[in-house]
């Protein structure tokens, strides 16, 4: 966090200068561990493990927040009898699909119970043995402090300090936060870490309460922003799931599946959430009769997440293709991989401040170099758009705590440079233009979507009246026009229209709340009237939990929001997050469904059951709980399980994309090292807003490799001399830091060297510093939930030297991966064990067939 | 290397710096110095180990041999001066009117070098913008300023004198021959202080080897001063008139073997150093040499024209590759860490040791 | 020392003042005496978020002649209480920097370099590719006979530094569009 | 015997004005090394970069040292085990040299403000001399990466000011040393003038690029060419009642700002406090008005030996040993003239 979130590490500072731990956990030691209390090396990529250990810890010797968890959580939720246990699978739950690698989640359900309001069957003494606390208690129940160590290499002493840190730390009168960033989030089971640590804050009763949680650190002013108002494909704004073929073919398909009425909490208002989006996209195209213009909509038949993307650019199946302020050549996994993907475009739009690798990969790029491409054989038409940059713009972030902060324009853009905003809004008028005499019904969205904002002198449409839009407004009746003040006003009748439902409120009263500027001294520590905080301006999610069962804080020293007795509502410092005059001591009434039927203790308002899930019956593709797996080409044989990779990872099948074997898999020894990829402090992400600064440039000129004193001395690297690093997919070289930072971890009976590399270099001539790319050696090894690279845990060799120059390098790689036996199925194996062989086994490859990396034409 | 059939594709490695090899990491020594100076040569030889990567604690001042040359012509043109009055006294004309000569374009050249060394010469007169006694350079520059216009003065009348009087003076003439008396005894007796206020312009400094000299620099430069002037006068002027230059530079000389050697023996040995080691303790070496030489010359032998000419030369070559020899262990002895902590440390576990224990940077409340 | 003059001169004003020795007052140039911040000029100061990380810390920039000349932490900020961190600290020089790159450029098919375009051209040809990409891979129905509405030829990545507003008229356009490989950062 | 050293105060005071000296307390002990500090203070003053653009051996510190162009630096250094016990000794030995625990407030201060601050680690006022007869024995870290931001240390008596030929130094009327841009003509006598290396000539300082990228469109401008640069102590920002750009931006409050007197006593409290943890590496630097530059204007804690960081252990201004040097310059001069006169006793012309 010191690393790379370093103006909020001032509050961690400041809470340690109070007196509280900070523990770090991290392959390396980093700035951040320098001021931390404790610093625990890990292994890459076993971070389930660890935290299963600490949930077992927590269990076994009784730390855990009996009230909280009994009421708050489903722990007290008896699961159907047909659910069987990692522990019953040898790493598999009931329902695996051995051909998709996916689960059919039928056994995951509560059991049902008729008597019950809320229909679930239900043991409040959690001793049912198939009660969701005890079900956890068996699956983790392995994860020893032992075994923790021999898995993650962690010393049982430190694990023991951490767990007791913990458990201690956590209660009525104190709460434990934990940060996390991409370290938990690029793995092939990154949904299932962060699951993780959510079971274990449920059970120490961190959660909705203040200094509490788990704070995603993310790594861009607004890709929390770009999640709420996605340009993700699985996905509408406001996490409404985007359709899909076959699934959604009728709106009232859609509303039934996505958004069931007849479940507790927000989410059953979907409906409302859906139409006023169609509204606000189609507007008075969108009618009751037309499904609210529901038909426009494309479909989803798959996963078109940008991997994917990527190999069907093989195919030559994409034409065009627009990277607005990203820079996949450097900052996708598998590089090599992504700019012969770009070769195979009829024609790119690349929009950047500088001309980053992505728009010259065509004549500087490394394939240039290793001959796989040249030049004048590329056809790929490349458009370079200056873009404007955050001061030359208005707009909004939103930042990491879902704080939405708007940006006051403070110059108009130089030269060509556009703001995304009018970029797109010019595309769009003129592509309405050149379709509006068209009579072909697709393109009839076109036609019908609104595209009427207003414009400045400039050209620039107004963010403004877009931020209205997305706030949503009245279509009909006295307040047409008028900017919703909630998303409780959200309809679904078509009298409300609005772009995302959780951002309604930002625009209320037709003020931009995001813009609100009241000084931070000025107001308390909540700092309501800073910015606007989705929802409705509540800074802290779940606050509910924060108080006890008859809605009195927690204690003194944690309360946030109570139930006032004498007003009869919820208050506090923070916007309550829970229907404002419900008692506490409400209960489920009988054919009740959506906000009404939630109960006074069902704090975790947007699930199903108001309760916060240690078991999640839904919405995990790889598993009601979390399950330790080895990362992908691990070089330890999974401890826990005969299984040894996830089994449900997603697979990307390509002759440029192949893996390295696993444990103690023949091979294996060719690629026995881990490298970990990471964030600087002076630079960021690929390098497009760092390495052409200067100042930034300077502080971290070159790209560099990380080892620890004893990988140095086996690998006989020079400090400071140069290091070719190779996996699989390919080879880099970078100047070797030795330091006792790196450390060598023992797992599974092994030393594995753990090496670490930053990943903002790129090759190219235009900017003030680069280098190689390690993402150039990641593969496309995806996590089933998110489709996230695995970027943490990959395998590599390393050795002194700079590396071949020319097509020497692809030979070079070509003869480690001969020398390894590894073919484009290496590591495709999804079950790793002989269970019932004749059905389980699975030996091809999944979905993505081998598109062979065409290069140049 | 398992894959040595692709070395052949591979660059060569870049040369690394000796001192990585086969070092332990977390002692290695430091790559490079501040701010525009990372061509410097790194300090190889010294294994330090309570030091930032080796890198220098104290820098540099930006001056090399144009200043070493300001000091050395300061010098001349100081004793020159003296030279000159003395000769006016016993009227030795021609030695008068070389000497003369010589402190008018000594100074010029002297004062050009000093110009040419700044960064921004042509600020050069705000160096007369403050009266400052704190600081050497600026005592010396209103030194150079005043005996530049006692030396102009008596150099302009020779000039003129020379030309039978053809220098376009006008009605000056009369002022200008009027203070001959007062400027050429300003010029000698600034030129004193010209000669020996660099030794405080070094020595009032943080570079070890210049402030270590503290007690002799200036008793060493105008040794050097008298014997570079002296040997001027031997250059140029016919040795019927160069009797009083051969007693300056004789005892010039003796008064610099002397001090150059006093000079290290009163520092500390390793503030010394870097006038025992390297380049300026060859340049001493030579220094001495010809002092020697030259000396001796100048005193037995300079009734000869030619070994007048030769004595003087080598005169003035030593004390050109004395200040040379200064100036660049001044600067070597920054590039180490070590000639600035061991030093240090030395003195304060004095300091300790004697019981004065409130005067450390370093304290704990 | 613009123009010399005599109650100006520094060795008069020693004389004159406490000091004597010329270490302080006396030596103070007309510039440092009266020294102002350079910011002060500025036009106009504007309340603006860093565009580095997630943490959203509040930056004040300072514009003169509509150029930015300075930018530094908003300590009105209760997040970032007017503290920065190299990156943002940084950030004038994200406007600034000489290597940005400010027109428009073009690499025709088998081009060997760059040429320049003009907005409204380069505007227009990304337009036709538009629609001709969209034509060349739509999709009616599905292999099961769903309908699907959708085109394949176009795909997108985005970073994160994009606005919320930009992001949704970018989302808004492609789906009307019927473009579903929209992706950005938050998948990498 | 005339003495050169300035009387703390007596510039400030000939101002005429009721300032106060300003200064740094830099705790390198939460400092996290994001070299913030760095770019701001570059950014405000508008430097140029170093330009080498090369990974200097030396951890995380590609800049090296502070410079012309580099007014605030942050070093790096890692230590193993050994090396931190000598850190943890050699400071207790600071306490056992009975060294005088410099008016150590008596009454405790409340830990007032929203900021940083110090913690409350029992009371200051204790004398450690007490204190350390039985302190915590804390765990010793098998590693530590130290971290610190270095900055011209605005001494009481500066050697840089004082040398310089043209009053381009001067103190200002808030204490601090400044050159002014306008008035020096790069002689360079403050550079060897300084005891810590800070000072330096701007010679240098663009923008390298590749070199087929050489380019005008590329180069910088580099301001104040040729003359000699330092930390001005944001004196542009302090004139108008801001804070320096270093301290301003620094995220965890590493780099404290305000009166100096206050700044001594935060860092007095703080190293008292961390000793009283038992964490006896921890030192000060600069707070002594009787170490050989009268004390600093940016005071630090360290943690570990001055030199270590690359700071000198026992720095003394130049000045002071001047009136010595003059008076031998004056020996110097009567000596040669007596020389000289003794050249022509006796010789007369024949």
């Amino acid at each position: 966090m010191a690393e790379a979130h370093p103006v909020g590490f001032q509050w961690v500072a400041e809470a340690k200068a109070r007196g509280a731990k900070l523990v770090h956990v991290d392959p390396r030691f980093t700035r951040t561990s320098a001021m931390a209390d404790k610093h625990v090396h890990i292994r890459a990529g076993t971070d389930i493990a660890l935290l299963g250990g600490l949930i077992r810890h927590v269990i076994e010797n009784d730390m855990w927040f009996k009230e909280y968890v009994t009421h708050y959580t489903n722990a007290a939720h008896l699961v159907d009898e047909g659910y069987q246990d990692t522990e019953d699978l040898d790493g598999l739950f009931s329902g695996f699909d051995k051909d998709t690698g996916g689960y059919d989640n039928a056994t995951w359900q509560y059991e049902k119970d008729p008597y019950e309001a809320d229909g679930i069957a239900k043991d409040m003494t959690l001793q049912h043995p198939r009660s969701v606390f005890q079900i956890l208690r068996r699956h983790y129940s392995r994860y020893t402090p032992e075994m923790v160590g021999n898995v993650t290499g962690i010393k049982t002493e430190d694990f023991l300090e951490l767990a007791e840190l913990i458990g201690k730390n956590s209660g009525r009168e104190r709460t434990t936060v934990m940060a996390y960033a991409l370290g938990w989030t690029q793995h092939s089971m990154g949904s299932q870490f962060i699951r993780t640590a959510a079971i274990l804050q449920l059970l120490l009763g961190n959660m909705g309460r203040p200094g509490g949680g788990i704070m995603a650190l993310r790594g861009h002013a607004t890709i929390q922003g770009s999640s709420d108002i996605p340009t993700l494909f699985n996905l509408l704004p406001g996490y409404l799931p985007f359709p899909v073929a076959g699934k959604h073919d009728t709106l009232r398909d859609y509303l039934d599946d996505a958004v069931p009425k007849d479940q507790k909490g927000f989410w059953s208002n979907g409906d409302a959430y859906m139409v006023s989006l169609l509204k606000a996209w189609f507007g008075d195209d969108a009618t009751e009769e037309n499904d609210f213009g529901y038909q426009y909509l494309p479909r989803l038949t798959g996963a078109h997440g940008t991997y994917q993307t990527l190999m069907r650019m093989f195919d030559k199946s994409v034409d065009g293709y627009f990277v607005l302020g990203q820079n996949p050549a450097v900052g996708s996994a598998n590089g090599r991989m992504q700019r012969l993907g770009m070769s195979n475009l009829k024609w790119m739009v690349v929009r950047d401040f500088q001309l980053i690798e992505t728009a010259t990969w065509w004549k500087e790029g490394p394939e240039i170099a290793t001959g796989e491409l040249k030049t004048e054989d590329i056809a790929t038409e490349v458009f370079f758009m200056p873009a404007a940059n955050h001061t030359e713009k208005a707009g909004t972030f939103t930042q990491t705590q879902r704080l939405v902060q708007w940006r006051h324009q403070a110059i108009t853009p130089p030269g060509d440079a556009r703001s995304e905003l009018e970029f797109f809004y010019d595309l769009g008028v003129r592509l309405k233009e050149k379709l509006k005499d068209s009579t072909d019904p697709r393109d009839k969205p076109l036609q019908a979507m609104t595209w009427d904002y207003p414009v400045d002198e400039h050209g620039e449409p107004s963010a403004e009246a877009v931020l209205k839009e997305i706030n949503g407004y009245y279509t009909t009746g006295p307040n047409a026009g008028k900017p919703v003040d909630n998303f409780n006003q959200y309809k679904a009748d078509g009298s409300t229209a609005g772009g995302c439902w959780i951002y309604a409120g930002v625009y209320a009263g037709g003020i931009n709340h995001a813009a609100n500027r009241v000084p931070g001294k000025d107001q308390d520590e909540m700092a309501h009237q800073w910015a606007w905080a989705w929802p409705a301006n509540r800074r802290i999610l779940y606050n509910r939990a924060s108080a006890d069962l008859d809605g009195n804080p927690w204690s003194e020293r944690k309360k946030l929001v109570w139930w006032d007795e004498e007003q009869e509502v919820w208050t506090g410092k923070d916007v309550p997050d829970f229907p404002i005059k419900r008692p506490p001591s409400t209960k489920t009434a009988h054919d009740t469904h959506g906000p009404d039927a939630l109960a006074g203790d069902d704090p975790f308002i947007m699930q199903s059951d108001g309760k916060g899930w240690l078991f999640a019956p839904k919405g995990m593709n790889d598993g009601p709980m979390p399950t330790h797996f080895e990362p992908a080409e691990s070089p330890v044989t999974n401890p826990l399980y005969p299984q040894q990779e996830s089994p449900s990872r997603v697979l990307i099948t390509s002759r440029g994309n192949q893996l390295a074997p696993a444990g103690d898999q023949p091979g294996a020894e060719v690629f026995p090292h881990v490298f970990t990829t990471y964030r600087l402090t002076e630079h960021q992400t690929a390098g497009g807003m760092s390495r052409f600064l200067p100042y930034l440039s300077e502080l971290q000129p070159e790209m560099f490799v990380e080892v620890s004193q004893e990988l140095a001395a086996e690998a006989g690297l020079e400090p400071y001399g140069w290091a070719t690093i190779a996996s699989p997919r390919g080879a880099i070289e970078a100047k070797v830091l030795v330091t006792q930072r790196m450390q060598p971890v023992v797992a599974g009976g092994k030393t594995v060297h753990q090496i670490g590399m930053p990943f903002h270099f790129g090759v190219g001539n235009q900017a003030l510093v680069t280098g190689d790319s390690v993402n150039d050696l990641l593969g496309m090894t995806l996590d089933p939930n998110v489709y996230i690279q695995s970027a943490k845990a990959v395998a590599c060799t390393i050795m002194p030297g700079r590396r071949p120059r020319g097509p020497a390098l692809v030979k070079f790689v070509e003869d480690l991966r001969e020398q390894a036996g590894i073919t484009v199925l290496t590591g495709h194996r999804r079950l790793t064990f002989e269970r019932d062989a004749e059905t389980m086994e699975v030996s091809d490859p999944p979905t993505l067939t081998d598109p062979e990396p065409h290069t140049g034409e | 290397m398992t894959l040595s059939e692709f070395d052949a594709y591979r660059p060569e490695n870049e040369p690394r710096r000796k001192r990585r090899r086969n070092r332990p990491p977390g002692k290695r020594r430091g790559g490079g110095n501040g701010d525009g100076a990372r061509e410097m040569p790194m300090v190889e030889d010294v294994e330090f180990a309570d030091s930032y990567y080796g890198r220098p604690i104290v820098k540099a001042p930006p001056w090399d041999d144009k200043i070493s040359a300001y000091l050395f012509l300061g010098g001349v043109a100081g004793g020159s001066a003296m030279l000159a009055v003395g000769a006016d006294r016993i009227g030795f004309d021609k030695l008068r009117r070389n000497t003369r000569l010589t402190a008018l374009g000594a100074t010029i050249g002297g004062t050009v070098f000093l110009i040419l060394d700044l960064g921004r010469p042509e600020r050069f007169h705000h160096m007369l913008r403050t009266f400052k006694p704190a600081s050497p350079m600026n005592m010396g520059t209103w030194i150079l300023s005043s005996f530049g216009m006692g030396a102009g003065v008596v150099a302009a009348i020779e000039v003129d004198q020379l030309t039978g009087q053809k220098i376009p003076l006008g009605v000056l003439r009369k002022v200008v021959y009027a203070f001959e008396k007062p400027a050429a005894l300003l010029a000698a007796v600034m030129g004193a202080p010209l000669a020996s206020y660099t030794g405080a312009l070094l020595a009032d400094t943080s570079v070890p080897t210049w402030n270590g000299g503290k007690d002799n620099l200036s008793y060493l430069f105008v040794s050097s001063a008298a014997m570079a002037s002296s040997g001027f006068a031997l250059i140029t002027t016919p040795t019927s008139q160069t009797r009083p230059a051969r007693t300056f530079a004789t005892l010039g000389a003796v008064a610099e073997l002397f001090f150059s050697e006093k000079l290290t023996a009163d520092m500390h040995p390793v503030e010394a150093e870097p006038l025992q080691t390297g380049r300026p303790a060859r340049k001493l070496r030579w220094a001495q040499a010809l002092t020697i030489a030259g000396g001796v010359g100048a005193a037995l032998l300079s009734r000869n024209r030619i070994a007048a000419i030769a004595s003087g030369t080598a005169l003035a070559t030593a004390s050109m590759l004395t200040r040379s020899a200064i100036m660049e262990a001044g600067i070597n002895s920054t590039k180490d860490p070590r000639h600035v902590v061991e030093p240090q440390r030395d003195r304060l576990a004095a300091r300790r040791a004697k019981g004065i224990v409130d005067d450390s940077i370093t304290t704990v409340g | 020392m613009a123009r010399f003059s005599v109650l100006g001169w520094p060795v008069f004003r020693q004389a004159k003042s406490k000091d004597k020795l010329g270490r302080g007052p006396a030596v103070e140039s007309p510039k440092y005496a009266n020294m102002r911040p350079r910011t002060e000029d500025a036009d106009k100061v504007v309340q603006s978020v860093c565009p580095y990380c997630a943490v959203g810390c509040g930056q004040r920039i300072y514009v003169k002649d509509d150029e930015v000349i300075h930018i530094e932490g908003d300590p009105d900020s209760p997040i970032s209480r007017g503290r920065l961190c190299p990156k943002g600290a940084a950030s004038e020089q994200l406007v600034n920097t000489p290597v940005r790159q400010k027109t428009i450029l073009y690499r025709r098919p088998y081009g060997t370099d760059w040429e320049e375009l003009d907005l409204e051209t380069a505007m227009e040809m990304i337009t036709e590719r538009f629609l001709e990409a969209r034509r060349n891979h739509w999709e009616d129905f599905d292999e099961h006979g769903s309908p699907v509405n959708r085109t394949m030829g176009i795909a997108s990545l985005g970073g994160a530094t994009i606005d919320n507003e930009e992001n949704y008229l970018i989302k808004k356009l492609f789906s009307a569009a019927g473009a579903v490989q929209i992706e950005n950062q938050a998948r990498i | 015997m005339v003495d050169f050293l300035e009387r703390p105060g007596e510039l400030m005071e000939a101002y005429g004005q009721d300032t106060e000296r300003k200064g740094f307390f830099t705790d390198t002990s939460i400092c996290i090394g994001c070299k913030a500090c760095e770019v701001a203070c570059k950014e405000w003053n508008q430097n140029p970069m170093k330009g080498d653009l090369e990974i200097l051996g030396s951890s995380y510190d590609n800049t090296g040292s502070l410079g012309a162009n580099t007014w605030r630096h942050v070093a790096f250094i890692e230590q193993g085990q050994e090396q931190i016990d000598k850190a943890r000794e050699s400071g207790a030995r600071l306490v056992g040299l009975g060294m005088p625990a410099f008016g150590a407030p008596e009454t405790r201060e409340p830990n007032t403000t929203e900021d940083l601050g110090m913690p409350e680690f029992g009371s200051p006022g204790v004398r450690i001399k007490n204190k350390v007869d039985n302190p915590p024995n804390p765990d010793t870290p098998e590693f530590r990466w130290l971290m610190s931001s270095d900055v011209c240390k605005h001494c009481t008596y500066a050697g840089c000011l004082d040398v310089c030929p043209t009053g381009a130094l001067y103190r200002t009327e808030y204490g601090t040393v400044v050159v002014q841009d306008d008035i020096c003509n790069g002689c360079g006598t403050c550079v060897a003038g300084c005891p810590f290396g800070v000072i330096e000539r701007r010679d240098t300082g663009t923008i390298h690029t590749k070199p087929d990228r050489v380019d005008s469109r590329y180069s910088m401008d580099v301001k104040h060419k040729g003359t000699a640069k330092k930390c001005t102590f944001c004196f542009d920002r302090m004139v108008d009642g801001q804070t320096p750009a270093c301290a301003q931006t620094c995220p965890t409050q590493s780099i404290q700002y305000g009166g100096r007197e206050e700044m001594v006593d935060n860092a007095k409290k703080r190293v008292t406090a961390m000793h009283e943890k038992g964490l006896t590496e921890a030192r000060l630097y600069g707070a002594n008005p009787n170490d050989g530059v009268g004390g600093i204007g940016s005071v630090f804690l360290l943690l570990d030996e001055p030199e270590v960081y690359g700071l000198p252990p026992d720095p003394q201004v130049p000045t002071k040993d001047l009136p010595k040097m003059y008076k031998k310059v004056g020996i110097a001069a009567a000596g040669m003239l007596a020389a000289a006169a003794t050249a022509f006793l006796g010789a007369r012309k024949k």
